[in-house]
């Protein structure tokens, strides 16, 4: 499925800087992702793991450098680029007083959504059978998580920006997102992720990028 | 690959998730109409009961107490959706900002701005308003109220990410309020007074046309800033 | 003026020009403001009707124009820092809201003190006294927001945000705080005069000219310095303190401010 | 226009000089204060470069 490098990469930064206050956290960064690899973000706490995703994704600006998407800046193609790109940061946007039904139903219905995927199917295979009708408030940091990683399974998205998608999981939901992953690099999609974890994914050109 | 949802179909989720969010906690709805009453109630009791002295004090009393229920309930905009990261996830859909906005607005003045309406005929009559002063103050409010949501709304957006952000949304948002509160009071003043209002109320319509267009963007940039 | 704007937007450009032009953008604004001093309170006649409380005037309205003029460059910077991301914009508008406020609150205290001979009270819901204490909200709240963010870049974009919804909106509440004024008082007499004495002109005119260039040099002033902290970690900025150190620590602080 | 009655200003000289006296103090302070700023923020990176050349 992957073209090589005929094609622009589709996810590509060209040195890019961010500054946190008064300190540059990283500057003169490049990197590139093309479908079918996941990059792997690891440094230190404060090394800028985080501002990296979110600048990557366009939530935040770079002081210098640009990030481009299908080779045009993202600034330009907002809202083509972010139809194509899933984010699921430190805190996992589930709303608390709605039940986790109700809250993959509003992320299907405002992403390209999958066809071939129920609602009660993505819940049932993040392992949340029977809590599908509860309020998610009275849910558990790890199964609020597993809401959040529900969408992954309803969205049709190339780009998936995980930060730390393991924190609050149990092995037995670190091995689901690592399967979740195989599963969407195979289809040719792409990932960047950020983790202390190491991640078990087989035959799959990782890309590391260490931050100091 | 399936299309991302048009604008439409998108601001109708987003409405319908607003609305539904809001009604599980009902009480956050009240919370503001309450005080308008309260609010209004104050002025008799300040003033004394003279009829024509509340009669001619009447139009400036709602108008300045609609203004800060309005604002009062402001806050709940945007802060729980930035609190548990969803505002992220809205600011990352395929849809552009405004719709956002657009839809937050709305839901706004659907459990703000509205009920607004409704109630103020009665308290209208407490305050010994002449009808057809009534009717005025309701076609002033229904013009008006959307334009203390969508001016609302950019402060909201501004202050969103500060900590004690409250008093200071007060302070950015209440002289971009004047000019709403001038024609506002002043239609209801001049229906009450027999004269003809239409000259204020085109004003506040053309005040509503102008925030249409400029505070959907102005909100969608202060979110983008916020966020970040 | 693209590459203009861009050379200009690197702060050492900016801190060596500044430093060229401010000596005569201080002298100039001194060289004026006393001209117009001289003329105003001595060689200009006083008023038939105000006699000698006209002379008010002389700082009232100057400070009044300054502080229209100010909040709308400072929108504009900010809009420039906002859409070209250029530093100096940012400081330029940040450092520019204090000014514009103080300028505002003179020209409200001139006018209560200038209203009270004529009308008898020391506030008079005048339309222009009106929406200048309506603008000084406005800076206040800018003021607030600025400094209600820990990180300056965010400080900045949002500020900008408020000063140009801002902007948009000083007309509709100029002419909206005149409506309601034509409509609740009869027409009184303004504070001004609607036909000025040739020999009041001058003066009036070299004190806005004087004023407007008090702006510039504490603009420049203020800006030079904040660029100075901001940047203190930069290269050029460590080879000025060395040259700065480097003389005997007391002429330097003679040398480096007797450009003011 | 002898200086007595040019304080005096035709009986309204408290209101001249009260606004001249409140606009000069207000500028005053104005360029007071950046003057300050100034010299402090001079003074500071003048002292860490004295501090980094006598160690460098």
């Amino acid at each position: 499925m992957s073209n090589g490098g005929a094609m622009p990469p589709s996810l590509e930064a060209v040195d890019i800087e961010c500054e946190r206050g008064e300190r540059i956290l990283f500057s003169g960064l490049s990197l590139s992702l093309r479908p079918g690899n996941l990059m792997l973000i690891e440094g230190p706490n404060g090394s800028g793991k985080t501002s990296l995703l979110r600048i990557l994704c366009g939530l935040a600006q770079p002081s210098s450098g640009v990030v481009r998407w299908r080779g045009t800046d993202i600034t330009q193609t907002r809202d083509q680029f972010r139809a194509e790109l899933i984010y699921l940061g430190h805190n996992h946007g589930v709303k608390g007083d709605l039940t986790p039904y109700e809250n993959l139903s509003i992320a299907r219905d405002l992403a390209c959504a999958r066809q071939d995927i129920t609602l009660d199917e993505a819940l049932d295979a993040v392992g949340l059978a029977g809590f599908e009708d509860v309020p998610a408030r009275t849910l558990s940091a790890g199964q609020r998580r597993r809401v959040a990683l529900a969408r992954l399974l309803v969205t049709e998205v190339r780009l998936w920006v995980l930060d730390e998608p393991f924190t609050a999981l149990d092995t037995r939901g670190v091995t689901l997102v690592e399967r979740m992953l195989a599963g969407h690099l195979a289809q040719g999609g792409m990932a960047a992720v950020s983790t202390h974890h190491p991640v078990a994914v087989a035959e799959v050109d990782i890309v590391r990028l260490e931050l100091s | 690959m399936s299309e991302a949802p048009g604008l439409f179909t998108a601001l109708g989720v987003l409405i319908r998730r607003d609305l539904l969010l809001a009604l599980r906690r009902r009480a956050q709805i009240l919370n503001p109409l309450v005080f308008f009453v309260i609010v209004v109630t104050l002025f008799p009791l300040g003033l004394g009961p003279e009829p024509n002295l509340l009669q001619k004090l009447a139009p400036g009393v709602l108008w300045v107490a609609a203004l800060l229920s309005a604002m009062l309930s402001l806050e709940a905009m945007f802060h729980s959706d930035f609190e548990d990261g969803s505002l992220e996830q809205l600011l990352l859909a395929p849809q552009p900002v405004f719709i956002t906005v657009i839809a937050k607005v709305l839901t706004h003045w659907l459990l703000s701005g509205l009920p607004l309406l409704l109630l103020a005929p009665l308290l209208a009559l407490w305050l010994h308003l002449s009808p057809d002063a009534i009717v005025v103050l309701l076609a002033s409010l229904a013009l008006g109220t959307p334009v203390l949501s969508l001016i609302g709304a950019i402060g909201v957006a501004l202050t969103v990410g500060l900590r004690r952000g409250g008093v200071l949304l007060s302070l950015l948002v209440l002289p971009l309020y004047i000019p709403v509160l001038i024609m506002g009071a002043g239609a209801v003043d001049a229906a009450a007074s027999g004269l003809a209002a239409g000259a204020h109320l085109s004003i506040l319509g053309a005040l509503l046309l102008l925030s249409l267009s400029l505070a959907p963007w102005a909100a969608g940039a202060a979110l983008r800033i916020s966020v970040e | 003026m693209w590459v203009w704007l861009h050379k200009f937007g690197s702060p050492k450009y900016f801190y060596n020009v500044s430093g060229k032009i401010l000596p005569w953008v201080g002298g100039a604004t001194v060289l004026l403001i006393l001209v117009g001093l001289y003329l105003g309170l001595f060689a200009s006649p006083a008023d038939y009707q105000q006699r000698d409380s006209v002379r008010i005037m002389y700082i009232h309205v100057p400070s009044a124009w300054n502080s229209m003029f100010i909040y709308l460059v400072m929108a504009a910077a900010a809009a420039i820092g906002l859409i070209w991301n250029i530093k100096i914009a940012d400081i330029a508008a940040a450092v520019s809201a204090p000014i514009g406020a103080s300028f505002t609150f003179i020209t409200l205290v001139t006018g209560s003190l200038w209203g009270k001979p004529m009308w008898g009270t020391w506030w008079e819901w005048d339309a222009r006294l009106t929406s200048e204490l309506i603008l000084l909200f406005l800076y206040l709240g800018y003021i607030a927001l600025q400094s209600a963010f820990e990180d300056r870049r965010t400080a900045a974009r949002a500020s900008a945000v408020l000063a140009i919804v801002g902007a948009v909106n000083v007309p509709i509440i100029y002419y909206s705080v005149q409506w309601w004024n034509t409509l609740h008082q009869p027409q009184s007499l303004g504070v001004g005069m609607s036909t000025i004495h040739a020999s009041m002109l001058l003066p009036l005119l070299l004190m806005a000219l004087g004023f407007k260039l008090l702006y510039v040099t504490l603009l420049l002033m203020r800006t030079r310095t904040e660029v100075l902290e901001r940047e203190r970690n930069s290269a050029w900025v460590q080879e000025l303190a060395q040259a700065l150190s480097g003389k005997s620590s007391s002429d330097q602080v003679r040398s480096s401010n007797e450009q003011r | 226009m002898n200086s007595a009655d040019f304080f005096h200003m035709g009986g309204y000289g408290l209101y001249v000089w009260g606004s001249y006296g409140v606009a000069l103090a207000v500028l005053a302070l104005n360029v007071a204060l950046a003057h300050q700023h100034q010299r402090r923020v001079l003074r500071t990176i003048t002292r860490s470069a004295r501090r980094d050349r006598s160690c460098a």
